[in-house]
């Protein structure tokens, strides 16, 4: 399994990239994936500007994906992440996988979003709704637990 | 060695990365931690919290306690919050 | 939350439906979805034959997606699953969630999935490579064990 | 009342749905399945394994000891294989 891992400013084409998945080599019958997007948290942003370590951003993902590969038995897997800055509704990152049944592809895509949260060196900044910076978005202690799960 | 930072630890720094000449007696990402600290406010700032700023040696998560010998790069940031 | 539900014979646009997803009413944050695709099982299979129960099939597809949006705080839902002739890589079942956060989208598509697998009134049959029918699909004993685990 | 089979329990019964008057003494599903069962060889097929075939009543899943009573509409069918 060759995964497709991209970092990136540009916006992504989800259906492109699942019908790819769908195509595996293998014999494809389940394709899961999830979508994270920009939230305007009630109308009080303007977007989220996102940083990124430009070659850790990529090879973590890249670690974090050879992980789930190495517990799930997938046939294929795409992970991209944006970075700049993103308005309300705007795609930030898609992870999905393909897999011969459901529960490796709906696990391995939980377990790839849990260790990107906490692994993957992007940090969030929000700019509010009426011009000007707000704070650096904290780390959550939800995301921290939802890894620990899998421990 | 080559540092850069990110992220409010950037911000606080001043800038986004640096050359430096390790002095003798720095030898893990903790000593740098202290070393850089002791350079002016801004360092002091972003390292006041020293449970929080996360390292990284050549683009990989590793503990405080790392050694810095044969690293080429090493980073400092908050928590991640990306996803 | 109105779900979307259907039980059709033909395919569906998955693009089209994360998209309304995206922008159901909230603060989106994260649309997680699963696509179920018809496998080959290594060249054997010419296609599934899919039985259904008209009327008890859309109704059971309800009830699963009602307790789904009782147990997450979902803010959309749909679920498009199909009947009929279906060959060898041909898309079977959609399910998509929409929540703020990853967590609600994640578990409650793989909570939908897991009870339709064993609630919704479908049937499958093999038709084989080269002609001629196969047996019914078995149950799985999987199947019945994920299900149990959300109790 | 309405009875409606399907998947390979319509195939040994050998029609999708039929309707029938019950019987005094008729009262749950599983008195059905008894009464069914000794009409005919496809039946008595359809129904050999008793914890095998399920069942629904006006559309519901039910268990084997709900009474017949109100339902319009039974069906009997092998465990579900969708999704």
């Amino acid at each position: 399994m060759t995964p497709v891992l991209s970092v990136q400013r540009e916006d992504f084409d989800v259906a492109a990239e699942l019908d790819a998945l769908a195509v595996s080599a293998g014999d494809v019958g389940a394709v899961a994936s999830f979508v994270g997007l920009c939230r305007s948290e009630g109308g009080r942003l303007a977007g989220l500007e996102l940083e990124h370590y430009p070659g850790m951003a990529e090879a973590e993902i890249e670690r974090v994906v050879a992980e789930a590969a190495s517990r799930f038995d997938l046939l294929g897997a795409t992970v991209i992440h944006r970075f700049g800055l993103l308005q309300p509704g705007e795609r930030i990152v898609l992870v999905a996988t393909a897999a011969g049944h459901r529960g490796a592809a709906l696990e391995a895509t939980t377990f790839i979003m849990d260790f990107l949260k906490t692994r993957a060196p992007f940090w969030k900044r929000e700019h509010l709704q009426g011009g000007g910076l707000g704070p650096w978005v904290e780390a959550s202690t939800t995301d921290a637990l939802a890894e620990r799960r899998w421990e | 060695m080559k540092i850069v930072y990110f992220s409010w630890v950037r911000e606080r720094v001043g800038r986004p990365g640096e050359e430096v000449e390790l002095p003798e007696g720095v030898a893990t990402v903790q000593d740098l931690i202290g070393w850089l600290s002791a350079r002016g406010e801004g360092y002091a700032d972003a390292f006041a919290n020293r449970g929080v700023v996360r390292a990284a040696l050549d683009r990989r998560h590793v503990p405080p306690d790392s050694p810095l010998a044969g690293a080429r790069e090493v980073a400092f940031f908050p928590p991640m919050t990306g996803g």
